[in-house]
């Protein structure tokens, strides 16, 4: 059995697999399901600093080898986030590492999130900041998909905070590696990809869009090799470490991101199909390792064959 | 992952099917209103769960779903034979309440609706009513089984071919002017239209219903707001988005927000 | 039995499905198969000024509901592809609507090759541009990720030839509409998307990428979604009207492009697992106008309902 | 679309199969050498056809198929049941040639490389010799059927669990020290290491000789370069990329363009 102790940068984590932001809950929805501690990090569903309804429905629709999801970032709102018995209190019993997802409409909103979290850290083991939003001042660009206010973002964010930072980036840009050298000038930790790429589908019968916001993020085992190669392309441009993910579903899938570049991934989509699959990715990655004679995890990083 | 061995899947009329799991674990705490999460092997480009209402379960731990074939998912369950192996998940969901000795259970119900509230049968020992409505009488669903569990059953049909010809909701209205002696508790599940209209009905009468939502699920277990129905809140804005997967797929009719 | 017949700015098909350049090699493989009179068009593989060896192999990977290929635009070059029995000779016999896809190192070679079909059109019902190439002069990046030198190309072939041209807009950049504006702009009839997804993979036994060439190009029905947004942002851009494609399997898929806004359709990939599949697409459209009474297949371009 | 209909799929040792479809319409074309470009039909996230030597050919239309299962696609046809009806395109590629009188015909196979030659036996009414590598015995294919046709058949294995302990191509230096009376003339398939040590040999020795070789496919007609060997060409580089779904997949040995 390989040692599967993954270090990013500030943080260390007991294996690389952890959830993806929005296909998790708060990890109190699986608590029957498994010990959360089986995890590398329980990554929660995106966090703003109030209370957000979300999209109208239908919000989300099955396309082949993957799904849209425009939900919205429905969520209880940070301070009911830091208080309600199924959210962080839970977490904070579990012992599991726990990376909050934090998302804003404006810079402003993206600090006062950041603040308030790192004021109650207690069981944080790091934000990840979730650019893939539209931004609202600024004639809704989002601010992932523009390096100029990407930075600027980030920048406010790093000083908002000494919690350790992820920046999540959107696939949704024509050099991503742009964005990696952004985040990581702007004091990012650690970097996270890929969030949704932005997809649509059509109802023939009805003529209406399958999703009620018209457009959604396409996820799902579909997109994979498109995370691959931006996970890769990141790899080359930054030196901070990358957490991968994108249509994982196996071992084999994981250990794919890792050899692109990825020191951890995350799993997704998948756990719609498997609540079990971050597990049972974590032990396809130590089958592979023991098949490969590798003593630790961090040996596959990056040992793409070129 | 809980597994259920296919033990019969047979199609009972035109475009439904009966499957049946061996589940005993499922079938230990089912209850009516509760839904299994099922996994469809032989659709390996789709990577979604299909929900299905727990229709029944055996004490010998069989459970048994009523579908019908809308799509591609359901097709493909269409073609498994006894033996495959599907990974369930459930008991999911919030069910039926258990009917009070005093209530008299209406069930109201249209297309495979029937399938979501058949196990209130057993847990109704003084027998109800079913009303069931559908679009032609070969649409008509588990009527046998409900009268042979004790309950009245009164159809209607769109084209008239069974029953009263027009609404379930038609024959809704009838029941609450009917039973005018009965503390009347209404179940209920089918096409949202027709929930909607009951919901209504039951508003302005001020019946107690529950009500049974199918809304388009992803996780199952309520981790991604993918399901969420408008259910009345005290909040600002007076409603809020609830997962239908988890405090649903049964809503007191009085909770929901209905859209004007 | 609707109208199929399908005008395209300055030309007018028999029907609105074509094959992907590249998928259907140039006609004279597939001429065992059907007529190829049956098509709205055939669409050629890509030709250059020179013969190419394109890139080394493995050239192609399966990925889950797609495949990633990286042929590097193997062909004889425009004087064998004029001259040759296989090549445009041929497919001036069969009576097919011609669309000659170019490209080339340089906007020279592209004016150039235009220039020589435009020269010897017989039997060319347009041309189509693909910009998704590297440029090699000017720092290798694709002529398509880049607005100012897609621009010049686009105006250079746009004097070249007075054939109806069709703009290829590449999916790899941040803005589609900005390059199909451009593409209108700068003169081109018709606008064709998607091309393919920038995407890898890598075989975690040898951990070798599976392209040679490193990356490759996703097609197939997982890219459908992404290419269905592009067409309606497109849509929404220009009024040049457009050839969507992108994971086109059946008739559904065409009339999904088509209520996005797409006037034409062009079936790749799935020609691979079935050389019927154009066929069959023309007559899942069909089907579809007759069981909801539209007269004409030009009804439903642009009739999502929002 | 040619179909071709299941008749049997059963394993025939360790890893192999054998599928027999009708598809009587490509046996009347079949030759030695071509394939069959096979649509899985229960891999729904796959979306390439599988390409397989035509093993054999009955009268009756029965075409068989011997295939390893090596990955996803190979294990969902071994698990389909006779009466599935699966998508055919063949026979493609171009052949071997037909053997001469005149000439010894020497097969040269690895692994399921055996069964693209197997119908030169009937080709080859004078009968011949099958040179077969494997890892190990249990590895190794279709040696009676190939005796009973006429041939000699020597094997060689890694392992020494079969025959001569080593590689095939000890057997072929063998074969063409022995057989010096003969005009020799080559068929091989196998894994492509193999195929090209034999290619060296017979350029060295100037032998006449066919190889076919298996390059991931696409289209199979030659319409989408996915599937090209460098072969030898008189252009300014010595070299093109032949397509070996069209060109090949069998190529003159002294056609193809070996790396340094
Ligand atoms: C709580 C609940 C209980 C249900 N009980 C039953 C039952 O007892 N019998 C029965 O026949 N059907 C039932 N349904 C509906 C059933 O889930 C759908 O008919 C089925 O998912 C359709 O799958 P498909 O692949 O055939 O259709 P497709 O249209 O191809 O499916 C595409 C996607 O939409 C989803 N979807 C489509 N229709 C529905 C729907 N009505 N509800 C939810 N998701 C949908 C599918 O799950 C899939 O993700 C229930 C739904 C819910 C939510
Ligand atoms: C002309 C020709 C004849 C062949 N004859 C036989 C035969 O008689 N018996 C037999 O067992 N196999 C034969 N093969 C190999 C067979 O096609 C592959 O084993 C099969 O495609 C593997 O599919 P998979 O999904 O199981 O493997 P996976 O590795 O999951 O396949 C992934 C992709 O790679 C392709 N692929 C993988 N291995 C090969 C290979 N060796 N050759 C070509 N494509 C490959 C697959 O088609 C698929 O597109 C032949 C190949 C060619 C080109
Ligand atoms: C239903 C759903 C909700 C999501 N919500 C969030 C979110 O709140 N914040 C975020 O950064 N990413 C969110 N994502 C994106 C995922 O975290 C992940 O980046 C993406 O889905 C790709 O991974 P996958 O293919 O494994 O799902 C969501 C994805 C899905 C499917
Ligand atoms: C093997 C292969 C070769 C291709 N060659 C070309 C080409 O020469 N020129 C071009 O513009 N597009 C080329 N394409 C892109 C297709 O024309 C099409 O834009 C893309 O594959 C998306 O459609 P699909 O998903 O239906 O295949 C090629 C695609 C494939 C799969
Ligand atoms: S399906 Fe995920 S919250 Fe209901
Ligand atoms: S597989 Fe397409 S050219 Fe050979």
């Amino acid at each position: 059995m390989a040692d599967l102790t993954t270090k990013l940068g500030p943080i260390t984590l007991k294996n690389p697999v952890m959830t993806a932001s929005g296909t998790f809950g708060y990890g109190f929805e699986y608590k029957d399901y498994y010990d959360l501690r089986e995890l590398g990090a329980v990554v929660v569903k995106g966090i703003a600093t109030f209370p957000s309804h979300g999209n109208p429905t239908p919000r989300v629709a099955e396309v082949t080898s993957g799904m849209l999801n425009a939900i919205g970032l429905q969520g209880p709102g940070v301070d009911k986030f830091l208080s309600g018995a199924e959210y962080m209190p839970f977490l904070r019993t579990t012992g599991a590492d726990v990376i909050v997802n934090i998302w804003g409409r404006t810079i402003e909103e993206y600090c006062e999130v950041a603040a308030r979290l790192d004021a109650e850290r207690t069981g944080i083991t790091a934000l990840e900041v979730n650019i893939s939003c539209p931004n609202i001042k600024e004639g809704g660009v989002a601010f992932g998909t523009d390096l100029k206010l990407a930075a600027k973002v980030l920048n406010a964010v790093r000083k908002s905070t000494t919690l350790p930072l992820i920046t999540k980036l959107s696939p949704n840009v024509t050099n991503i590696a742009d964005f990696a050298r952004c985040a990581e000038d702007c004091g990012s930790d650690i970097i996270s990809l890929i969030n949704t790429i932005t997809g649509m589908a059509i109802d023939i019968k009805t003529r209406r869009p399958k999703i009620a916001n018209l457009t959604g993020g396409l996820s799902g085992p579909g997109i994979k090799p498109i995370a691959i190669r931006m996970v890769y392309q990141v790899a080359q441009a930054v030196k901070v470490p990358i957490i991968g993910m994108g249509g994982i579903v196996d071992g084999a899938d994981a250990i794919e991101f890792m050899l692109a570049g990825a020191s951890a991934v995350a799993v997704g989509t998948a756990i719609f199909a498997d609540p079990y699959a971050p597990l049972k990715v974590i032990a396809g990655i130590n089958e592979y390792l023991d098949a490969n004679n590798c003593k630790s995890v961090s040996e596959i990083v990056g040992a793409i064959r070129l | 992952m809980k597994q259920g061995e296919i033990i019969r899947n047979t199609l009972i009329q035109a475009g439904y099917y009966r499957v049946d799991f061996h589940a005993p674990e499922i079938c230990q705490t089912a209850r009516p209103g509760h839904f299994v999460h099922v996994r469809i092997p032989n659709l390996t480009h789709r990577i979604l769960r299909r929900p299905f209402s727990i229709c029944n379960c055996t004490p010998s731990g069989n459970l048994s779903v009523l579908y019908k074939t809308v799509g591609e998912g359901t097709a493909a369950l269409s073609e498994l034979k006894p033996g495959t192996v599907c990974e369930l998940m459930g008991p999911l969901g919030n069910p039926f309440s258990f009917p009070k000795a005093d209530e008299y259970p209406v069930l109201v119900n249209g297309g495979y609706g029937a399938a979501a509230t058949f196990m209130l049968t057993r847990e109704a020992p003084n027998g109800g009513l079913m009303l069931l409505g559908a679009r032609s009488a070969t649409d008509l669903l588990l009527v046998k089984e409900y009268q042979e569990a004790g309950f009245e059953v009164r159809v209607s049909t769109d084209d008239g071919s069974a029953g009263h010809r027009g609404l379930v909701t038609d024959l809704v209205h009838q029941v609450i002017a009917e039973k005018t002696d009965r503390k009347l508790h209404f179940y209920a599940c089918g096409p949202e239209p027709m929930l909607m209209a009951l919901t209504r009905i039951l508003g302005e009468k001020n019946l107690p219903g529950e009500i049974s939502l199918d809304h388009v699920m992803c996780c199952g277990v309520g981790a991604c707001f993918a399901c969420v129905v408008k259910v009345k809140d005290d909040n600002a804005d007076g409603w809020r988005y609830a997962r239908s997967c988890k405090e649903g797929p049964v809503f007191k009719a009085e909770h929901l927000y209905l859209e004007q």
